[in-house]
């Protein structure tokens, strides 16, 4: 099966609309990274940072009415799909306004409704829920929508990722699977995790096209991930696209990624997809340094007045839970716990 | 068990009524389509609601998951798996994302999973189960388990119209041996027992299959002079604890019985609940009976033993009123 | 990756000795099919029945200390690999002197400690335990031993195949994976199955090695699947093998099976393996007509006797059964059922 | 709680002591080599037992089924779980293959799963779960809940000793907090439950985490002078009927305590045992204290009230002494 490579001539603006969000995606996982380091976030923390280009290229490749998954390292995607800094910070700080309203948090957060879904942290887990979607529409005679959910390369080892994709697969139905590969799964590398040459290899066997894009290359994410995404929406069937990069944090907060190996640190992989981003701008005169300045100086501020904001609202209140997990009250099992 | 429909054919058409009646209602399993399912309780439907009835490949997690999305989408899927005992490999889908979904999300999360329960002669270990207690275990699922074919039909049609997740087991052993006359105008919603037959001498609280032991058992003490209440919970989550600690109420004695494994069944949920709720009712120590803590073996005459039969509920009743 | 076709030149002896298996599990699976229609037979019946030659090439190429995790339709492989007529019926016919005692029956049986695996009806579910069983044999420093399972085309949408050939994979285990894609997976055609082209396909995203047969020539499958039995021996990883051919029975002895395409039974795939393989040995005059019916004869005499000896056993008292599913007696749960 | 020795480093010291002791076992799980695993319960035993810690792929199916396979050609595999609740994934394989092997074919499978199990602060619906009910519920698997560091070490040695398969539930919230001055040189066996602390005026019969809010709650009891029995079950399948009833006769009183959901979860099988075989012991109806019906919430404060705690405990035995 033959990897297609995009046609469609990026385009400066598309470019910088992406860039922006990258750069508002790192400057709040910065803020992230300190909140949570000075215990202001209960949790789990877990980062995307050096995968920011190809996770905003599925999220700014999306419609409204489009569904997306999004997984642990999306927070670029997600903010590119309409996820808000106000809610991020709800979400990480527990706040009673936030979609969540403390009953989950941080990366599983989602509005289900609005095709934005929360993810469960079971690997694999949503893409047949996303499966499931695109066949609902279809069978109500919605057409266009595409549904896309992110991977990385340890989930693609899960039952759920086979049969999800399989099934997508025999329904032909317009999913865009994005499997962002950096080398690890927690500490275990790719050489403990798969044995095929390239997790691309993967795709005749489902019988969905193929695409590889450079996961530090923002013009290679955006314009690979938007004609997988547009193909999909063509009726082309469930597409695979595989980016290899790198991780620029350790799994979690936690974690000091002492096992990431050096050498692939100081490979192309390893390069920061921001960074390089950056330079791109610069070189094409696309934007000056002043610009860029600017653009982060708006967005640090946006972040510490959100965040300021956020500490101020209510946290959950327990005495005002109603400890109800079906929504019809008949329904609710008396047992005195 | 005159007449002439079955538990079977009332799942058939029960399932025939809401895909008529409502157009978010699919179907999707394994050989759901054409072929009609395994045990024929989707005979016909895709002829008849054609897009609607969909073969699956043999995938339960992704069966489970698509139908998630579905309902996150509006929808009202049922997902029929081939046997009860091949949900164990839908299980997380069922339990940590069907379950979870209301509590996290506030989108309600309507699927229906048909789970072809309990023991038959020659099922085996892997065809017979009666994974009840399971569900009903994790928050967030519905589990409903008619014992009879007035209930199959009803308690179908009422757990498609139900907004959150409903696990429904039918039992295999009713399918084509239960019969009713006619199909029930109404019935009593889902969470509340039924008072299969009133008694005054002990409370049998029962559901599926063995509820039709209990009903044998108790005519058989009837002939003693003995009058045997029997419960049939038709719901096992949530429970209708009320009715049973009436019934207790009135007997004084209390004996539960389960086709499915001792520990943490159904049996070990009712009785807590009685001795926590309602100890002053009880004149004896409730008492129950399960199957065997193995297994469910292949052969017939071990299964037999393995399972709890009408004699072995009224052996287990008459020690219960002598105590 | 490149299919390997195997080298060793089928002899005369092979063929012979695989076809008298073949003509045992079919006359055998014949008998079992009357003893369920007469009632004598609890529970379903599943037969292999247009299988048998590619079934007998994975028994008959392993030998005694090889591990064996026959499926659904292996009453040929299961007798090449040392299962005998007495315990199938013992097994089918619930006499308590079985390997199964009772407690589990037809397909189900097996001699675990014997490297003769008892199916567990959940599909793909031995593939890990054989690859388990390969590691094991590997940290003990045991080489040379290979371990193969069947598994038919709707098996490999489960995530339990994915998991577990992925793990094998990794563990570069001698593990060879026979699939017989009989073209349907009960009534549900390959169509509604899987959306590759083949499923020979897959091979590549595990980076496995592929091999294909021809699933109703008993020379293709002896050759083929020697050859991915021998490379796993030698160290080649994990083999995948797949076989086109087509059930010529229902899905079990309850099913018409009116949903197979009668296009694919007219068609080359539609062929009885028996009679193809009788065929060839008449033409190639390994043996005369005679011989065959003798073989047929004495075959048919000792199922015959077999079976009237096993009616006569004892079936499992259930007043003896101890049940009792833990081996430990001091840790059976003492709650009263 | 003073002393050096943690929970968690008794559950690594454990299992370095059953690979030098035992060229049958090996280590099998998701980042348990170099690494050490996601709560550094393996940490260095990669290096101090080269090839017998391996990292696995994220495949809990597969993991379980491998370590299956391993024992029945007679090795004694620990799987890691990462956390408790991705069991899910690997249920099939540990409920029907590890749980049902001896039953069916008489060869015993020595596989221990080790699931790091139960609530922290901010672990939200995931990260969280205790599945000991679920396990105890099918046949052929043996659960323990070790809830002191002691028990921690010498259940695991023993857990690998067994023939048959032991589901082990560590408690998260046990690993660094909880100490210990010395590792202990004998242990009471599996099966056996420990009276943690003596009493008259009413039994407390609880496991792991919860261990220890009950003993905080019988401390502050004490100085009302109250005298509150806590039974540690250690392991919950099977459970030590003899010694809770044993506890009940002295007290006449039962409070069950348990993090678990409540439907079907320990604290519904103690009081259902007790009261069918104890029934004459019982002063008053046994109360149980479980966790609420909903997923475990993420937010510390909603967390505090979802779980029992030694509060809840404390009120709950306050009402059980009114009774
Ligand atoms: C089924 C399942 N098993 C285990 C885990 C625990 N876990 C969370 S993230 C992770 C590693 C995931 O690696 P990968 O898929 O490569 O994504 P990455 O973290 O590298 O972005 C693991 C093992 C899980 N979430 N789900
Ligand atoms: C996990 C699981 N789901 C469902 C079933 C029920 N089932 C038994 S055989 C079968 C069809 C298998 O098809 P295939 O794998 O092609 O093998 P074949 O029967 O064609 O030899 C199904 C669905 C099962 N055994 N296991
Ligand atoms: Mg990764
Ligand atoms: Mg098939």
């Amino acid at each position: 099966m033959p990897v297609v490579s995009g046609q469609t001539p990026i385009l400066q603006e598309q470019f910088i609309k992406a860039f922006r969000v990258m750069l508002l995606a790192r400057l709040l996982e910065d803020k992230l990274a300190s909140l949570y380091r000075s215990g202001l976030i209960r949790g789990g923390v877990f980062l995307g940072k050096g995968q920011e280009a190809l996770s905003v290229s599925v999220g700014i490749n999306l419609n409204k009415s489009d569904i997306f998954a999004p997984l642990i390292r999306d927070q670029a995607g997600r903010l590119a799909f309409g996820d808000t800094v106000l809610d991020t910070l709800r979400t990480y700080l527990g706040s009673q306004l936030g979609s969540m309203r403390g009953r989950d948090g941080n990366i599983h957060r989602g509005r289900p409704r609005e095709g934005y879904y929360a993810m469960i942290s079971h690997l694999g887990a949503m893409i047949p829920a996303v499966s499931g979607a695109l066949l609902a529409r279809r069978m109500r005679g919605e057409t266009g929508a595409v549904g896309a959910t992110c991977l990385g390369d340890g989930a693609t080892s899960t039952g759920a990722f086979h049969e999800g994709l399989n099934a997508a697969a025999v329904e032909k139905l317009p999913l865009v699977l994005v499997i962002a590969n950096n080398q690890y799964a927690y500490s275990t590398p790719n050489t403990r995790q798969f044995a095929c040459d390239d997790l691309l290899d993967k795709a005749i066997g489902y019988g969905v096209t193929g695409h590889r894009a450079d996961g530090v290359d923002l013009e290679s994410c955006l314009e690979v991930v938007g004609a997988a995404i547009q193909s999909a929406r063509e009726g082309g069937g469930p597409q695979l696209v595989v980016a290899k990069l790198l991780r620029l944090v350790g799994h979690g907060e936690h974690d000091d990624a002492h096992y990431i190996d050096s050498a692939i640190k100081q490979s192309a992989l390893g390069r920061d997809c921001v960074t390089v981003a950056e330079a791109r701008i610069l070189e094409e005169k696309w934007a000056t340094a002043e610009d860029i300045e600017s653009w982060k100086k708006s967005i640090h501020d946006e972040i510490e007045t959100t965040t300021a904001k956020v500490r101020k609202e209510p946290t959950p209140d327990p005495n005002e839970e109603d400890w109800c997990a079906v929504s019809d009250t008949r329904l609710v099992d008396n047992s005195q716990s | 068990m005159s007449g002439g429909i079955t538990y079977l054919e009332a799942i058939r058409l029960a399932q025939a009524k809401v895909l008529a009646d409502d157009p978010r209602v699919f179907i999707y399993g394994q050989d759901v389509g054409s072929f009609g399912g395994a045990f024929k309780a989707t005979k016909n439907l895709a002829k008849e609601f054609p897009g609607r009835v969909l073969d699956s490949p043999l995938s339960e997690d992704a069966m489970v998951g698509m139908a998630i999305g579905a309902a996150i989408e509006g929808m009202r899927p049922i997902v029929e798996m081939q046997f009860a005992d091949f949900s164990t490999c839908g299980f997380n889908q069922i339990v940590n994302h069907a379950g979870t979904l209301f509590y996290r999300t506030g989108v309600c999360c309507p699927i229906v999973i048909r789970l072809p329960s309990g023991g038959t002669a020659g099922g085996g270990p892997f065809h017979s189960q009666s994974m009840e207690a399971l569900y009903a275990h994790y928050p967030g699922l519905v589990v409903m388990t008619p014992g009879t074919v007035e209930d199959a039909y009803s308690m179908m049609i009422e757990a498609v119209a139900i907004d959150d997740p409903v696990i429904f087991c039918e039992h295999k052993l009713l399918y084509n041996h239960l019969k009713a006359d006619a199909l029930p105008s109404e019935a009593l919603p889902a969470g509340q027992a039924a008072l299969a037959r009133p008694g005054r001498d002990a409370t049998v609280v029962t559901y599926g299959a063995m509820l039709h032991e209990a009903l044998a058992a108790a005519e058989t003490l009837a002939s003693d002079g003995y009058e045997i209440e029997v419960v049939d919970l038709r719901t096992i989550k949530p429970i209708d604890t009320d009715t049973v600690l009436g019934s207790v109420a009135r007997t004084g004695r209390l004996l539960c019985v389960s086709e499915a494994w001792p520990w943490g069944s159904v049996c070990a949920e009712v009785i807590a609940r009685v001795s926590s709720e309602g100890f002053g009712l009880l004149d004896a120590p409730p008492q129950r009976l399960n199957a065997k803590d193995t297994p469910v073996p292949y052969h017939p005459d071990l299964w037999s033993s393995h399972r709890p039969t009408a004699a072995a509920v009224e052996a287990s009743l008459r020690e219960l009123l002598r105590m």
